[in-house]
């Protein structure tokens, strides 16, 4: 008989579901703010990160990212999943296979948000090329260092779901993507509106049903510890959510459901990081105040600074991870962990009067942020390299990417009648 | 014969529709149109950032009827849309030269009725 | 390491998440059935109980429901889930946070279903308000005396997974505020049809897939009773759904996919509360009769009483949840429950002969209608008293409450083009 | 207390909650192909089954397929699913119920897939007769025979999630019935595209994500089998999304969205039935080729015979299921099941040098489209008896069949105004 | 010059359109309508309870042709359109005065050609 | 009073709506509908099959103007939508007879203004 714990099988297989499931829901959130003629565009730019993420991963990526101890990345012991002989079972929980899939799902999801930031005007090779250089000098070598044995693991950085693999990352690398790429056509003159708001609130949905997976699968067993994740996780995203209508209420008397959605994503992203180490009345502050905070960023700092994140990745995922990292080093508190071996806290945050883990969170920001710069920016040009051109014309602007990329409309019963 | 092209709120869809049903006006086609008018757009907010909407969703009704009912068509129109405020629409009459119904092959008038 | 039993947490941490969903898929099934111009008022009446009911529960809701022994309501000492020391980890299965994590959904899905009767006319700051003194002195205090130890528990009440918690309580809730609020404004005269028929059925099966979680999660556990339940939930909603299509087939010979979806949604409500104690043979009658009994209400009864139940939240949970409450009185039988200690079922239904749990089932259901009829009555009238007045203006109703309570239209690119 | 195993009944009721999530997936990924005349009924057309197929399971069909020891068809002890005394708790795992319950799902899905063929002509009423005749003339023998204890079973023949009972079946069924009703009225000179691409991949994302259930649930537990069968199942969806995004972009230079959700959907339903029997690698290599498989037959082959598979079931789950077939056939090997006495694999494929398994396959595959294609066209024909005609006329057409069959219509508020 | 607009059964869109191309008329425009005639509307079902439809959906094509193109036009039309059937649609003819090429300036007939 | 109707691009939408708004035209219509003239239209593939759309989307743009305004406006509208390139669009003027504003009762140019 199997000596893994079925209990533990069950739950990790059913949240890597669960997070597959997060990428087409990205696609409806992203796909429903955009202009109709850059539907297709915009949802196949999240979907083909299934194809392309998931390949990539089992040839090297997860061999990259957990396989041996280097500092900053790994080996490949592990390529093409091989690892029949050489695995070490009790490293990765519950079993190491199981591990790779639920991460798969993490490196799928990640470069997919940056496209967010992009949308509406980059094209869809480049942004293929980018996203398979991103995976390789942005992504596994962070996996690796954050979970995989890597220096900032050992210098006991926290990131209990990937605040700082997945939001941080992909919220810095869509600035910069964003900057370097320039803005819309018509940026600052037109006034964008999404073209289908239940869409968007769909995509937020199974966002958060996947989210549930996404933290409290990174306990990486059904015990106390998941289930702690998860109450966290449902406490921010519901307060983000609140505070976020109550902000439209005051500035505008009108709450949206674009609003109500994008409050729901930016609780569950600021909270992914501590989810498993802050107590529950902290992830309500961490969620009550990752709306104003998003918000202040996305109405007043983008305006000020002009550049175009047309769809706020870095304004929901790269501010509200970065909230999450600060957060995680003022609230986290060893003992969540039933397992106290396993506890990964070894220093309690700084409200409880402790400055180590605050000050070596701060750290981890501002490596990955470099790394993610550094990386953007690396990709970026290969992509020139290899596609020519990052943009679409600015005749194709106007026909909208759907036409111009992918010869498809998406709703052409619309137009073109029956 | 003439045309009679009314743009006017879209609540006003079904009242008109009724109206002019009553009156014995044997077709009417509708359809949906965005306007701008004397009435303001409205204000929507983004994520914090304000998207204007100078267009006004409207329908346009339209009505081709023989000259001896134009007038009456018309005041029927007004009755029915009458509001007061801004935004209570427009109707605008031009010629028709010929109708044909298809399925008879009647011209005319005899066409509209 | 964890004495909890993993199987078990992996399944109620599976199915929390599943009926979490159940709130997005019920905004798409009301908000499916609306007029284009009130589609985000009417899904935000349900999302945002994601918001609300989650942190209401967290700070008060879960100690007022299920702490302390008090026959009507719970104590406060479980108050912002602070439970730690107080806890008793044998009294809620698997164990305590998940149970109140499983339950947590239920509190939020409940007012959400309210909203279905007071569409396109309530405004939003009253629902707001409205649901929020609903919760506590209708839905607390009721989930306590039917499972955290009050009155209707010790009097042997049935309830397997809300029935009337859930489903009779917010029917009877949403017919006294479709009637206090009055008809929409050309109710009557104006003909109401759905917008979008593929969203009904999308919301329609997004519930169908969470209530598995609702109904077998109940169990509290991955035992034979949660098998039991998820085959008596299946074979009822089925069986509603064909008996809706053969109505529909007989009286006007044409089935409908708005029909398809009722009857679907119709069979899950009916047999919620009897899902755990009946024999997969009374599913089956229950989800037959489900169809034809609440078809009269929402055809002829609704017609002949004049009150516009937008959205038949009284006509499919109300009714189905009342006869879903008889059905348990009538099918219930011992055994079900592999541990015939904690087998809820004292004595069996009617049709077996006794008469003892169908009467106290008639009482629950007099009981449930009561509690909330006062309870619906007093939170109208606190929120009438905060916000001044409960409906928007005829005007607005005409312009749609999309534009006039959040300034927002669902599908702006069909309206204003791109 | 109960002797079942938790984890593996976490598992496997999660995973028959994904699997019924298919069959929704299935009515928006069909639905969104068509025109906007037909939404309706082609969702219904998937729909209707999650009705009529548990309520048959449940009087029959579980009965027929997986009772007693016939080499064709079980019996029908176990009627009603009356199985207290007979059952032996071991043949079947986790439990036998669950088994039922899970295999009620794979029932379900398979006609709904077959709808695809005859969408836009065929009556929905003939559709619900024949769905019903081939349920029982086709679908329970064939399960019987693969998995009940049947005589494929018994040569040996490999299917680990149903690419024989599920897809190969079906998608005969569907060129069958394609031939059998005639094209659409101008097909051949109406070009056809769908009215909504969005629903479309939405459909194929809950497909995916249910698929997680559909194979990895095959394993019958939590085990390392299903972890295995999760990730090749992943890996061959991938990896035909990637290569039909390579033939669009070398055919067209234009990728698609609904191309990218057919590769997908393809590398699904062709590592059906090797998910749980070969390597990683062959995953990768089955998906690859099953997209330009497919690709040829459905743009060229199609073509060429001119038989009006309206939205290529048989193009997507015929070719699919039977690439599927051969590649369990080349590429299976034992060793994939921890618990070695319950191997299925008897033979390694024929990549390894033994041909015993590779001549089975073929066997298998000839075995089940002819009860394909004799099943199918009984089921046609008494579906013609019952119901008269099997199309509607050429008026009805014209109109749409939502009008014409459900006096419905999908998106009333478009046409009519609100 | 005139415009022709024929309001007709969405089903005939294709034919009409290659009907026309064949026939060398230049330009075309479709739009999608509700319309009501002697053709009565229909009835749907929500729930058991009836909802009328007293609208149908149809398009309108709207061609600005030549004088000289008029009558033959209107025939094509007819000829395609025809079935016997309520329903088979009406064609309006009005006068347009002018009409210009955006992209050449040319006026008159020569825009349309 | 004339009406002015052109079919543009969908992209014109909004340049030309704020330059017809600069020049104080008053009243504004606008609708969505599916053109071809010389423009060709484009090819999707779906699944490996061609599909031909033969009509383009387009925008229309109607305006009732005083008599007096009609060239200036059709200036403006040539000079906000030329590019040079086919598909720039088409612009129709015919006469309308009267002008009814519903709100004030006004007829004629009054009701233009
Ligand atoms: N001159 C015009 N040309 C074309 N359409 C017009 C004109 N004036 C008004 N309309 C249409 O009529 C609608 C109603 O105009 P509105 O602003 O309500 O008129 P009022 O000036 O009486 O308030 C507008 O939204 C527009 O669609
Ligand atoms: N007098 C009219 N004014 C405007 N539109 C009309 C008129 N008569 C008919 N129509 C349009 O033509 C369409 C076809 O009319 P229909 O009922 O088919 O004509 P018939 O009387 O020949 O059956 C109607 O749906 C409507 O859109
Ligand atoms: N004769 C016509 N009748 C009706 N609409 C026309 C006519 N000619 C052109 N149009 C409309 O004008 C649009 C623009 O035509 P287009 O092909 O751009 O003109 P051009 O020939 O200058 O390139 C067309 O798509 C169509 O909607």
């Amino acid at each position: 008989m199997s000596s893994i714990n079925t209990g533990d099988v069950a739950w990790m297989l059913t949240a890597s579901a669960m997070v597959l499931l997060m990428t087409p829901g990205l696609a409806f959130f992203y796909g429903g703010m955009v202009k109709r003629k850059n539907v297709i565009n915009t949802m196949m730019s999240s979907a083909f990160m299934i194809g392309l993420g998931s390949i990539l991963w089992v040839l090297i990526g997860f061999s990259l990212s957990f396989s041996g101890d280097g500092l900053f990345i790994g080996n490949l012991r592990w390529i093409g999943m091989n690892l029949t002989e050489t695995v070490d079972s009790a490293r990765y929980l519950p079993n190491t296979v199981t591990f790779a899939i639920f991460q798969m799902m993490f490196a799928i999801i990640t470069p997919a948000l940056i496209s967010g930031a992009v949308a509406e005007r980059m094209r869809f090779s480049s942004l293929f090329v980018f996203a398979t250089v991103w995976m390789i000098v942005v992504y596994y070598p962070l996996a690796h260092m954050v979970w995989g044995g890597g220096f900032l693991q050992q210098l006991g950085v926290l990131d209990f779901a990937g605040g700082l693999v997945v939001h941080v990352s992909s919220g810095i690398s869509a600035l910069v993507a964003a900057i370097w790429l320039g803005g819309r056509k018509n940026f600052g003159k037109a006034k964008y509106h999404p073209h289908n708001v239940p869409f968007v609130f769909l995509g937020a949905s199974l966002l958060w049903f996947g989210w549930f997976g996404f933290n409290a699968g990174s306990a990486g067993a059904a015990n106390e510890l998941a289930i702690h994740s998860f109450i966290t996780t449902n406490t921010s995203g519901a307060a983000a959510m609140l505070s976020w209508l109550l902000i439209e209420k005051i500035k505008t008397g009108r709450p949206t459901l674009v609003g109500l959605s994008t409050g729901m994503v930016l609780g569950l992203a600021t909270v992914t990081q501590a989810s498993g180490y802050v107590p529950i009345w902290a992830a309500l502050i961490i969620g009550l105040l990752a709306s104003p905070i998003a918000y202040f960023f996305i109405s007043v700092v983008k305006n000020r600074f002009n550049y175009d994140d047309s769809l706020d990745a870095f304004g929901c995922h790269g501010i509200g991870g970065i909230w999450g990292a600060i957060a995680t080093g003022l609230f986290a508190h060893k003992g969540f962990n039933p397992v106290s071996s396993l506890d990964a806290v070894r220093w309690n945050g700084l409200v409880y009067g402790e400055t180590t883990l605050f000050l070596r969170q701060l750290l981890s920001i501002v490596v990955t942020a470099g790394l993610a710069i550094v990386g953007t920016l690396f990709a970026l040009w290969i992509a020139q390299l290899l596609t020519g051109k990052l943009r679409v014309s600015a005749r194709d602007e106007d026909r909208g990417l759907d036409l111009a990329e992918h010869d498809e409309s998406a709703y052409p019963a619309y137009n073109g009648l029956d | 014969m003439k045309r009679i092209e009314a743009y006017l709120r879209p609540d006003m869809f079904e009242p008109i529709r009724d109206a002019l049903k009553a009156m014995d006006i044997n077709g009417l086609s509708i359809s949906q149109i965005m306007g701008c008018g004397q009435q303001m757009g409205w204000k929507e907010y983004v994520r914090g950032s304000e998207v204007e909407y100078n267009f006004l969703p409207k329908v346009k009704i339209e009505a081709i009827v023989p000259d001896s009912k134009v007038e009456s068509t018309i005041e029927k129109i007004i009755q029915v849309a009458y509001t007061g405020e801004v935004g209570d629409g427009k109707i605008f009459i031009s010629d028709v030269i010929d109708a044909i119904r298809i399925r008879t092959g009647e011209r005319g008038d005899a066409a509209l009725s």
